[in-house]
């Protein structure tokens, strides 16, 4: 069903602003700028063919990896792996290192806030191979606890996946200390984690984190999409989970999208300028809205935690008495761009798993709303903001049959 | 996140989300009823004001509160709209496949958010029949739609070990 | 290590032609611009959330999947998958359909002149599963005979793929007949076609061919890369092959590469644009630029078929005691840009396994040379080609240890 | 076709490649040899003229042929040009490894292009003392070079179940 006519109805908002980077979002026009060469002007060739556009197109490709291997500490470019999303990353580390062991009986274990493209290959994983899987509980603020880890380690243990920072609530895991644990139970046991929205937001080293595995995600920081990264220790032994033809790479087959990575490159380029300058102004702009909100709206939660342990892009507010999915409708009104945790965004019904991880009761994920905040944000931008969601949330909860003030609850 | 899912809405649904009609709760009303859409948590709950008119019991006023979605809020918004001077008999007869035309078809997985809109209507005039003797219209056995309503309710209280209240 | 002195030495050739649209190649500007908007204007969004640039993303993908149901009688946009490549539409096909058929002793025929990504997941579904894998051999122009197919065909037949253009020698296969054998076996058994170097080559009707799926490549019309097309009949179970957070699509998770899906809708659109002239030039182009080599080089091969069997865009010509990767360079210093099957090109130092499957000697594989004719080809990079390619031919001959001339052979 | 190799040659392949020196076959050569990398159909031919200068036995000349990648015929051409005016001993020292260092580095999937030059070489200096006394910096054991040269050969053979020679 075409929508052309719900977004006449939706109409033009006079203001607009985009808060839902996390699920996709606007390139710079550097980026764009960047990648658009690589088109039809230079580097269209394919990276393994011994032709000018191919040697362009790898040299290209190569670039990026090595800027990569300086923002990480990854060793060499032969230590990366392009795949066309961060999901993809995530499924090859997960499934390419469970097939990878050969082993029948084995473990994975993940926590139970991963994103869905670490879950689910692990169940793919245990249905496929037969494996086990463990979703390690976290705590009220998201935290995987490294004695609560260490007590699911065993010799089976394959994988172990915790996520640097959570999608949904910005909590950062401790994974350097996580890594130890798991290391010194089981020293064969590989440790991936999922750094998407961790990039960009934090440090990252893998030689001090002591990862095996790493996933990005090149929309995550602003680049375009259909780029995927995946760091694979020296000595990690992968299988591929698709195959096909290869190109430069081994673990993802066909042809490297080469404007995506050189756009991916631009876009690590500008999120690490003056990078701690840019967290330190992300990340007041953040406590600005998060405050602004807790403050003049009544009956909120905050979910995850609060400070330095909070990813400094991540606001998430639980509106009690009011929908998600409603809200974000009523925000997109408003030319707030932003979206929810509601079990009614949800195909299954059910709320994100994220948010029941850490005890929230159904209804108080119900009015959860996920801001991310970027470093094109201005003040105007949030104060735009704190106007317009608390008249938001007072319009809902007139319509609402459900709130405190109702005088059959 | 759990996996989500692509809402093509009509421009309708939009439309009456940006206005809903017979919003509010109403003071006194003859028969309230409520329904929870537990698979999600959603509630809507619908207030009727029914007169006697020349022998026919006519809905004068409905309205309706919603704690759901924004297909919800629009299906509530038609049904009231739907019902208000219709004799209870007519208002029986509307099934949640009327609501969700009238808003330009709604996405599969938001039939329910329709659904929940009809459940509380029958409920309401199940209530307002309790203790009276049913016409001879009205089935004893549950309707589809309260059948559904019920069963999404039971579904969440053995999810979530209780009903969808407020702690 | 990067190739930026390889680049410098190897210099700007006066006149450039592109002819390595197989492996990846340049986006005309239109489907560039196309695209833009898609970056940071409008449509950036996520297509299952509930806010404007969310449903903007949604119209978009939507409008593109309509056009394809059109190009291909496809039914309706639910049964079409988008993936990242040709590659992965071609694992979700071969392995998505092995899992789903929750069979452990099931066989999966190929051709053996498919593409890798179709016989690597055969493989691996071998491995994986338990499955058995046939290729079926094709005749000395590379055409698989139903007959020789019916002949492999047991209940036992999971699924068969047979392309329907071959992507090196041009073989055009008569997929409805195939699949009416394959059907009247076994109704059970699916058929998949790889229509990668098919579509905008050839008519393509999927209820008239009577295949289950079919797959394409967004840059092989021309698109950007980043997009792969999956064909699903209505009531054909598959498995995802990779796992994750669904968008709009059950079938492959992720976010959808918005721009890149609207790219390809422009290209889709060149394409089809006064079709049947476009294609009859480029066929002419074809014939200029295959006879002229055949006549104007002594010692030759023609790999394929000739005239109305062979794709309107494929010219591949064995050049008899030269090897083909030294010719890709000796061509791209004289801005003729090309690709090779000989061994010296591979990973596995074997030559292409499609020149080997129609009979070629080792030899005889080692100098062939691959050329893709687009509609933006004029007659001028024809007579280029014709006046650069004898040339290189005849100085790496000059060079070669082995010629009909040497005095010791 | 088969999965592609990514091949970042180096600037001095590409030099190499444009002008190699040293090319084409000799008349009356003193000795000459092949060496075919069966594993993908290659050859190359190696021509000397050697001499006697003051009791040394010099390369005064070496020209080349080949059958194979830019690479081989690049170290074709650069091997050449090394073992020219050097005396036979010297010349038998020189490695694949040099040969691919003077090349600004092979990629590894492209070091048999070299080793497969150097094979020649060891060959066509075999031959030359073929019936001979061989001097005692000559090893009667094949080198490792010359192993894998006829390693590849007998893969080949095996493989294809011929030689690599043209039918
Ligand atoms: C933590 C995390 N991992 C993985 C992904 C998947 O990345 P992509 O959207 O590139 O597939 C996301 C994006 O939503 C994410 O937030
Ligand atoms: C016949 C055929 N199938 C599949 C593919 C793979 O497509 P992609 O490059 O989009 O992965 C190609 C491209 O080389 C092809 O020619
Ligand atoms: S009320 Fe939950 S989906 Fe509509
Ligand atoms: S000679 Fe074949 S790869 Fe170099």
């Amino acid at each position: 069903m075409s929508v052309e006519g719900l977004l006449r109805e939706h109409g033009q908002p006079e203001r607009e602003v985009y808060f839902d980077h996390e699920n996709s979002g606007w390139v710079p026009p550097e980026v764009v700028e960047a990648m658009l060469p690589y088109f039809n002007r230079k580097g269209f060739g394919h990276p393994s063919i011994t032709n000018k556009p191919g040697w362009e197109a790898y040299e290209a490709v190569w670039r990026v990896k090595e800027h990569l291997v300086k923002e990480l500490n990854a060793g060499g470019p032969q230590n990366l792996v392009f795949t066309h999303s961060g999901t993809e990353a995530n499924n090859l580390a997960v499934l390419g290192s469970a097939i990878a062991s050969g082993r029948k009986g084995g473990k994975v274990i993940v926590s139970s806030v991963e994103h869905l493209s670490v879950i689910f290959p692990a169940e793919f994983a245990a249905k496929l191979l037969g494996m086990k899987v463990i979703k390690v509980p976290v705590d009220e603020e998201g935290f995987v606890d490294p004695e609560v880890l260490s007590a699911y380690m065993d010799k089976d243990t394959v994988l172990v996946s915790v996520q640097a920072v959570n999608h949904e609530i910005g909590t950062i895991q401790r994974v350097k200390e996580l890594v130890k644990v798991v290391k010194e139970n089981n020293p064969e046991a590989l440790f991936h984690t999922d750094a998407c929205d961790a990039f960009g937001r934090i440090k990252l080293d893998v030689k001090e984190l002591g990862v095996d595995l790493l996933t990005l995600s090149s929309h995550k920081i602003l680049g375009p999409k259909g780029v995927g990264v995946l760091y694979v220790k020296e000595g990690v032994k992968l299988e591929p989970v698709i195959r096909g033809q290869l190109s430069t790479q081994t673990l993802w087959p066909g042809v490297e999208n080469v404007p995506a990575i050189v756009g991916f490159g631009k876009a690590m380029e500008l999120a690490f300028k003056d990078f701690s300058n840019q967290v330190r102004r992300v990340k007041s702009l953040r406590d600005k809205l998060l405050n602004g909100l807790l403050n003049e709206v009544p009956e909120t939660l905050l979910n995850g935690p609060k400070g330095d342990l909070r990813a400094p892009d991540n606001v998430n507010i639980s509106f009690l008495y009011v929908e998600g999915e409603a809200v974000t409708v009523e925000l997109s009104l408003k030319g707030i761009y932003a979206s929810s945790g509601s079990a009614c965004t949800s195909r299954i019904l059910e709320p994100s798993h994220v948010l029941l991880a850490i005890g929230r009761k159904h209804e108080e994920a119900h009015g959860s709303i996920l801001f991310k905040i970027t470093r094109y944000h201005t003040d105007g931008d949030i104060d735009y903001a704190l106007q317009v969601v608390p008249e938001a949330i007072k319009r809902l909860r007139s319509i609402s049959s459900l709130k405190p003030s109702h005088p059959k609850q | 996140m759990s996996s989500r899912i692509p809402l093509p809405y009509s421009p309708k649904v939009l439309k009456y989300f940006k206005n809903p009609k017979n919003l509010g709760p109403m003071e006194n009303p003859t028969v309230e009823a409520m329904a929870g859409s537990p698979a999600c948590g959603d509630m809507i709950r619908l207030y009727l004001r029914i007169a006697d008119v020349g022998g026919e019991e006519v809905i004068k006023e409905a309205t309706f509160e919603s704690y759901g979605c924004a297909a919800n809020i629009a299906a509530a918004s038609v049904l009231t709209e739907l019902i208000k001077g219709k004799t209870i008999k007519e208002a029986w007869k509307i099934s949640w496949k009327e609501i969700s035309d009238e808003l330009g078809g709604l996405p599969p997985i938001k039939y329910h958010c329709s659904i929940l809109a009809v459940g509380a209507l029958k409920r309401a005039v199940r209530a307002y029949y309790g203790g009276k003797e049913l016409p001879p219209w009205l089935p004893k056995e549950l309707t589809a739609e309260e059948r559904q309503t019920m069963e999404e309710e039971e579904m969440i209280e053995r999810i979530y070990g209780r009903s969808p209240k407020m702690k």
